[in-house]
C-alpha cells in the first residue's frame, strides 16, 4: 500500500508544470477561450515537444502504457493551469472507451498519440435534461453499413473533435459503441461556449452513415466500457479540481498577506487564519481522495466506483468552500477580471456538475454502500 | 400575537398588484428575457410610472414627496413589486443619498436635491470604496481641499479614485466620502460632498468581472471642483452620515422580498428539469431537503425582518438585528443562488456571445445564466460591509466583547 | 400584524422568572432532579401561591382564557431555568386535548386548574421504535363501560400524572380520546428516567376499565385534538428551547470574558468573537420563529402546522450548535457538573428527538410545502 | 500508487483477527454489556493477555519489547482490535510518556520504566493541564523546588494542581509538567518530572461529568517529593518533552479504527430502529445522506492517515497533516456520537440508575447510552490542543500566516 510516485512519474509532473507556467499563462488563457479557432499551440506541443499524449495510453497505439496516475499528475497541471485542452475527453475516456477495442479503434487512438485526431466521447457530460423524450441516438443496418440517427446535448470538446464516440441502441435496446468522423454527412453541431470557456455542443445525427469496422463495441462489452470511462473521467475531474483549488488557497495566502486593512495585513486577522486553515484541511482532503480513487483505478479494485464517487462528494463540496473563501477573502477583487479567481471557482462550478452532479455521486455511493448490489449504474 | 393582515392592509396589496398589472410594460419583460443586461433607458422607463403614481419614494414620507406608507405597507408594496417579477429600480438617492439629505441637509439641499429623486429627474451613485479603503472604510484617501475658484466662490478640490461604484455609468449625481482634514484620525476629518458626475476631471470606467454584467466601476477624480454647498452636514461629519446611511442600506440588504421571488423562480425551475435519474428535481428528496432548508431560513429572516420593522416603527432601536439581517439575508441569498445553479445544470451555465443583449438559450429560460448569476451573488457577502465587519459589529454592540 | 406582549403578558413574563430565579436555583434542580419525588414545591407554588396553571385554559375550567402567546412565555421561563415541570403536558397538550370536551374533561382539567390534577397524554412523545408490532392501545366495549389493553413507549411525566389521556383505536379503527386515572386496576407503569432529568415510563393497559364518560372524542375530533395539541406542544418546546440558548450564550459570553488564556481574556480572541455573534444569531433566530410559531397558533391559520414543523427544525439545528459552541468555549468545564452547561445541552439534545426529530419536521414542512396536501400527519 | 494490501500484510491481518478471537475473554464482553464503567480489572486483563504476547506495546520497537511492527501493520492491528470492539488499552504509557522516555531518558530511566509499561505492569497517567492552563499549556503553574530531603539526596518538592487527568484514579505513575524556575518566560523554566502517583502529598479527586463515567480527576499536589533522577531530559528543558509528545498524541487522536468500528455500531442501529414514519433508519433518505456524508469523511480521515504514515515511514516530516488529523478526527469522531444519538432516539437517553453498574435498556442493547457518549464525545474537540488551537498551528506552520 502505498500513494508514491515513481520517478518518471515526478519527471511529468516538473516537466508539464515548467511548460505550463511558461507557455500558458494567465494571458494566454484568455486569448483561448476567446478566440474561435479549433486549433490549439497547447495540444500541438503536447504532441511534438512533450510527446506526453500516449503517456497514459497502451504501447499498441504508440503509448508508454501508463494509466491512471499518469492521467491524475497531467489533470492536476492542467488543473493550476485552468487549461482547456481535451485531456479529460480524449486521452482519459475516450481512450478507455477504445482502448483494445480492434483495428479502427487502434488506428483512431495511434492518430490520437501522434496529434493528428481529437476523439471525444459524445455523450452528455451532464446527465439531467429538461425532458428527455429526444434524447439518444438509434442505430440500424442500413446497406451494407448502419445508420446513426439521433440527438445528444452538451458534448463538451465537440468543436475541436475530429472523430465522436458515440453510444447507440438498436432497435432491440442493444447497445453498440460507435466511431464517427466529425465531418460525416449528416452529422450537426449547435455549439455554444460555457462559463468555464469550454466549447460545447448539441449533436444531431441525421442518418448518418457508418461501415461495420466503426462499431468497437456491443452489448454489455460496450455498457463496460461506458462504465470505465465514466470512473475514470470522475476521478480525472477530481485531480483537475485538486489542481484549482491549490492555486486558489495559494493565490488567497498571497493576497491575505499584502492586503492592508485596519492597518495591518488582513492575513493577520485570526477569522481569516483560521478560514484559511480550513481551505488548507479541504485542499488537503481533496489531495488523499484523489490519491486514494486513483489507486483504486491502477488497482482495478472492484470498490473503485465506489471511491471515484465518494471522492467526486468530497472534492465538489471542498471546491465549493475553498472557491467561495477565495473569492471572499480577496473582497471585490475576487470577482473582478483583473484577477483570475472568478475564472478558477467558474470552473470548480461546472465540475460540481459536470459527469454527475455532488447528488448524483452521493446516490451511487449509497447504492453501492447500503444496497451491496454488485454493478453501479453509470447515468440514469 | 397577530400574523394577520387587516383588511386594510390586504385592499392595499390589492390595489398594488393591480396597478403593477396594468402598468409595467410587455416592452420591459420582452427586452429583459434571455438575461439581457439592463439599459439606463429600461431602468428609468419603470421609475417614472412608479414616479408619475408618487410611489418612487416608496419609504419616503409625505412631506417629501412620498406616499407616507407605514412599514407593512412598504413591506407589501416590496413584496408585490418583487413577486411580479418587475425591474430593480435604482435606489442610491431614495434608499440612501436621501434619507441622508433629509436628516442633515439644509433647507435648501433638501430643497434642490430630493423633489428630482422622488420625480425619476436625477440618478444617484455612492462614492464610498477605495482601492486601499474596503472593509476598513474609514481609511479613504481621496483628498478635498478648500480653494478659491475662478469665480470667486469657494470650492473643494477633489483628487481620488473610488472603486466599486454601482451603476456610475449611468449616474447625474453622487454621494461621496471625502477627506477634508489629512491630519485627523480616520474617522474624524472625512466630509460627505454631493459631486455632479457630469463635472471635469471624473472618469467612470468600467470594472470588468467574470460573467458579469456592467455593474461597477471606477470612479476617477482629478481637480474635480465642487460647491461649498454640496456638503451635507458639518465639514469633518461626513462619518456620522456614513454610519446613518450604512444602517439603511444594510437592512434593505436583507432583501427579503427579492429573494422570495428567487425562490419562487427555483421552485419553478426544480419543477421542470429532471436530475441524473429521470426524476423533477423538486421530487429528488436530497434537492428537496436543500429547498426546504432555504425556505425555512427564509421564513426566519422575514420574521426577524419584521422584528425589526416593528422596533423601528415603535421608536425602539433594533440594534444589532440589522447587522443579523444583513449576515443572513446575504447568506440566504446565496444559497438561493447556489441551488438555482445546482437546479439549472449546463443550461445555466452557457455564456453569452461578445457583444450581444442576451444568449440563446439551450434549454428553457428560467435557468439562464444562473452560473454568472451565482457567482455575481457572491459580493452580497463582501458589499456594504463585509459579513466579517458585521460578525464583528454584532460581537462589540450586542455582547460586548 | 405584530410581535408585541400585551401588559398582562410582560407581567406573567416577569413574576415567572423572578419567582424561578429566587426559588429554583440551579441547585434546587440538581436536587429535584434526583429524587424520586412525585410531588414538587414548584407545581404547588404555581397553582397556589402564583395561580398562573389556569393562564392559557378557558375560563370554563377556571383558567383565564390566554393561549398560546401565555404558553410561549411560561415555556421560555421554564426553558431559562431548566424546570422539568409539566406545563408542556398538562397545561398545552392535555390542554389542547381536553378543551371544551364535555363534563368529564372539564372536570379534570379545573382539577390541574387548582394543582390537584396532574394529567398528561400518554403518548410516543419519541414517535419511531425498534419494530412496531407492540405499541398502541385498543378499546372495546365491555359491560356498559369500555376495556383498555395495549402498551404506550416513552411518556414524558408519566411518574408524576394523576390522569392519562390516551389514544386508543376500536376494532373498526377508529379513534377515542380516553381519559383514564393513573390508579386505575390494570394500568401498569415501567418507569425510568431520561439524561434530562425527567421521569418516563412505558405504560402497559391491561384490560383497564372506564366509563362511556370517560371517552371525550372520537373519530375526526380525535384525530384534530391530537393534531392541535401536538402543533401546541411542537411550539411549546421551541419556546422552552429558546430560554435554553438564551442561557448557554449569556453564560458562554461571560465566561469567555473572565476566562483567561495567553495573557488575556478568550473572548478578545476574533474567533470565539464571530463565532458568539453566530451563536446570538441563531438564538435570535429561534426567537423569531418561536414568535411567529406562536402567532400562528394564535390566530389559527391554515399554516399553523408547517410553521410549527418549520420552527422546530430551525430551532434543533439552532440549539445544536449554541449548545455544542457553548461547551467549547467553556472547555472542559463545559462538561464539569461544576457548570449546568451539559445538562441545558442535554436537554437540547432531548428536544431534538420530543415530538419528531428534526428530519420528521422536515419531512412535514416538505408535505405541506411540496405536495399541498390539505391534512398534514401527525406523528406516522 | 497502490492500495492493495501484500500478502504478507493479509497474512498478518488473519493472524490477529484470530488471536483476538481466541483470547479476547468472553467474560469481559459480558462485564461490559448495558454501558457499564469499565474497572482497571477490566483493563488489565486484556493488557496483560497482550503483553504476555508481546503486542501491548504494538508501536514500539523491537529493542525496547516491542513487537518492532511497521506503520501498515500497526495500522493493521489497530483496525482489528477495534473492529473486534474489544476493551481499549490503557495508553498514556505506551503512546506517550515511553516514547519521551526513549528519545530523551537516560539508560537508567530506560531500564527502569520501559519494561513495566510493555509487561502491563504500570499504569501512567497524563499531568499536564492546570485550571489556569488548558489551550494555554505553557502558563502551567504548578512548581518543584530542589530541596535536599531527609535522606541527604536531592529531590523536588512539587506543590501545585493538576486538571481533566484521565484515569488517575487507576494510575501508578504519573508524567508531569512543573514550572522548575519561576522567573523564566512561560516556555522555558518547565521540566518533566516521573511521579509515583503512592507519593504522599497526591490526592485524586474526581471530576464529575454530566453523564460521564468516572475518567477525569483533579490532582492535587501537596509537598510532594519526588527524587532527582525522576526528571527527564535537563532541567527548565520540559517543554521540548511536552512538545513532542503532544505530536505522538496528535496522531493518535484521529482515531481512524475507533470511529470505523462506531460507524459500523451506527449502521448496525439504523438497521435496526424506525423512524417516525415506519422506515428503517437506514433506508431513511435524510438519514442515510447524513450516513454517506460521515463514510465519505471517513474515508478522507484514513487515506490523509495513511499519507501521515508513509511520510512518516519515509523518514518525511508530515507536518501539519497531524494538526490536521487532530482536527478532523475529532469531528469525524463527533459526527459520528451525533448519529448515534439521533439513531438511537429516546433508547439512547435513559440515564443509568445511580449506583448501578449500567442500566437496564429499554430498546436494543445497540443504542445504550448514545446521549452519554455524545455528550463526552464534545471533549473531543477540547483536549490534547483544542481545534482552534490546531487550526492555528496550521495557518502558522502550513500557510506562514
Amino acid at each position: 500500500m502505498n500513494f508514491n510516485l515513481s520517478d518518471e512519474q515526478q519527471m511529468l509532473r516538473d516537466m508539464l508544470e515548467s511548460f505550463l507556467r511558461d507557455r500558458f499563462p494567465f494571458e494566454a488563457r484568455r486569448a483561448q477561450v476567446r478566440s474561435t479557432a479549433t486549433e490549439s499551440a497547447i495540444w500541438s506541443a503536447f504532441a511534438n515537444e512533450l510527446q506526453i499524449l500516449g503517456t497514459s495510453l497502451p504501447e499498441n497505439v504508440g503509448g508508454l502504457g501508463g494509466g491512471p496516475t499518469e492521467n491524475m499528475i497531467v489533470m492536476e497541471e492542467l488543473g493550476k493551469a485552468l487549461s482547456i485542452e481535451p485531456w479529460l475527453s480524449t486521452i482519459i475516456m475516450a481512450g478507455a472507451l477504445l482502448r483494445d477495442a480492434g483495428a479502427k479503434a487502434q488506428e483512431t487512438m495511434a492518430a490520437v498519440v501522434d496529434g493528428t485526431a481529437i476523439v471525444v466521447p459524445a455523450f452528455d457530460y451532464f446527465p439531467g435534461s429538461f425532458g428527455k423524450d429526444d434524447a439518444g441516438v438509434s442505430i440500424a443496418a442500413n446497406d451494407g453499413g448502419f445508420r446513426l440517427s439521433g440527438k445528444i446535448p452538451v458534448v463538451r470538446d465537440a468543436a475541436r473533435a475530429t472523430h465522436f464516440v458515440v453510444l447507440a441502441k438498436d432497435a432491440g435496446g442493444g447497445q453498440a459503441l460507435v466511431i464517427v468522423a466529425a465531418d460525416a454527412p449528416g452529422l450537426e453541431l449547435k455549439t455554444y461556449q460555457l462559463v468555464d470557456g469550454v466549447g460545447c455542443a448539441d449533436l444531431s445525427l441525421n442518418g448518418v452513415e457508418v461501415e461495420e469496422s466503426a462499431i468497437v463495441a456491443r452489448g454489455e462489452e460496450a455498457a463496460d466500457r461506458m462504465a470505465e470511462a465514466f470512473n475514470a473521467g470522475v476521478v480525472g475531474l477530481c485531480a483537475e479540481a485538486l489542481g484549482i483549488q491549490r492555486m486558489l488557497l495559494q493565490w488567497t495566502v498571497e493576497y491575505a498577506k499584502q492586503r492592508q486593512q485596519f492597518g495591518r495585513p488582513i492575513g493577520e486577522f485570526q477569522v481569516l487564519q483560521h478560514r484559511m486553515a480550513r481551505m488548507l484541511i479541504k485542499v488537503e482532503e481533496t489531495v488523499s481522495m484523489t490519491y486514494l480513487a486513483t489507486a483504486h483505478l491502477e488497482n482495478r479494485t472492484s470498490e473503485r466506483a465506489k471511491i471515484a464517487s465518494a471522492a467526486k462528494v468530497m472534492i465538489d463540496q471542498a471546491g465549493l468552500f475553498v472557491g467561495q473563501q477565495a473569492v471572499q477573502i480577496h473582497g471585490g477583487m475576487g470577482m473582478s477580471k483583473e484577477l483570475p479567481i472568478a475564472d478558477y471557482l467558474s470552473r470548480l462550478n461546472v465540475i460540481a456538475q459536470q459527469l454527475g452532479s455532488t447528488d448524483f455521486h452521493f446516490g451511487r455511493y449509497e447504492a453501492s454502500s447500503f444496497e451491496k448490489k454488485a454493478a453501479l449504474p453509470v447515468t440514469a | 400575537m397577530d400574523v394577520s393582515f387587516t383588511a386594510e392592509e390586504e385592499a392595499f396589496r390589492r390595489e398594488i398588484r393591480a396597478f403593477i398589472a396594468a402598468e409595467y410594460p410587455q416592452s420591459l419583460r420582452d427586452a429583459l428575457a434571455n438575461g439581457a443586461e439592463p439599459t439606463r433607458e429600461n431602468y428609468l422607463t419603470w421609475m417614472r410610472i412608479l414616479a408619475k403614481k408618487g410611489w418612487l419614494a416608496a419609504s419616503w414620507p409625505k412631506e417629501y414627496g412620498g406616499p407616507g406608507w407605514s412599514l407593512t405597507q412598504q413591506q407589501i408594496f416590496r413584496d408585490e413589486l418583487e413577486d411580479a417579477d418587475t425591474i430593480r429600480t435604482a435606489s442610491m438617492g431614495i434608499a440612501m443619498c436621501g434619507p441622508v439629505i433629509r436628516q442633515f441637509g439644509t433647507a435648501e439641499q433638501k430643497a434642490r436635491f430630493l423633489p428630482p429623486m422622488v420625480n425619476a429627474e436625477s440618478w444617484w451613485c455612492q462614492g464610498f470604496s477605495e482601492p486601499g479603503a474596503g472593509s476598513d472604510l474609514a481609511s479613504i484617501r481621496t483628498r478635498a481641499e478648500r480653494v478659491v475658484g475662478d469665480d470667486g466662490k469657494e470650492y473643494y478640490r477633489v483628487n481620488g479614485q473610488k472603486t466599486w461604484t454601482t451603476l456610475a455609468q449611468h449616474a447625474d449625481w453622487g454621494f461621496f466620502l471625502v477627506r477634508t482634514d489629512p491630519d485627523a484620525k480616520k474617522q474624524k476629518g472625512i466630509s460627505f460632498l454631493l459631486i455632479d458626475m457630469a463635472s471635469p476631471g471624473i472618469q467612470v470606467r468600467p470594472i470588468e468581472t467574470l460573467g458579469g454584467d456592467r455593474e461597477v466601476n471606477e470612479v476617477w477624480l482629478e481637480d474635480v471642483m465642487v460647491p461649498i454647498e454640496n456638503r451635507v452636514h458639518d465639514e469633518n461629519e461626513g462619518w456620522t452620515c456614513a454610519k446613518f446611511l450604512l444602517e439603511h442600506e444594510r437592512s434593505a440588504i436583507a432583501d427579503v422580498s427579492r429573494t422570495k421571488r428567487r425562490v419562487k423562480n427555483l421552485r419553478a425551475l426544480a419543477d421542470e428539469r429532471h436530475d441524473e435519474r429521470g426524476s423533477v428535481m423538486s421530487d429528488a428528496p436530497a434537492f428537496r431537503r436543500k429547498i426546504a432548508q432555504l425556505e425555512i431560513e427564509l421564513i426566519a429572516l422575514e420574521a426577524t425582518n419584521f422584528r425589526a420593522l416593528t422596533d423601528a416603527s415603535n421608536g425602539r432601536d433594533p440594534g444589532p438585528l440589522m447587522s443579523m439581517l444583513k449576515t443572513r439575508g446575504s447568506e440566504i441569498a446565496q444559497s438561493t443562488f447556489e441551488l438555482t445553479q445546482e437546479a439549472a445544470g449546463p443550461y445555466g451555465m452557457v455564456t453569452p456571445a461578445p457583444e450581444s443583449g442576451g444568449i440563446q438559450p439551450i434549454g428553457p429560460r428560467t435557468g439562464v445564466r444562473a452560473a454568472d448569476h451565482y457567482l455575481n451573488s457572491r459580493k452580497l457577502s463582501i458589499y456594504g460591509g463585509s459579513n466579517e465587519i458585521q460578525l464583528t459589529i454584532i460581537a462589540k454592540t450586542a455582547l460586548s466583547l
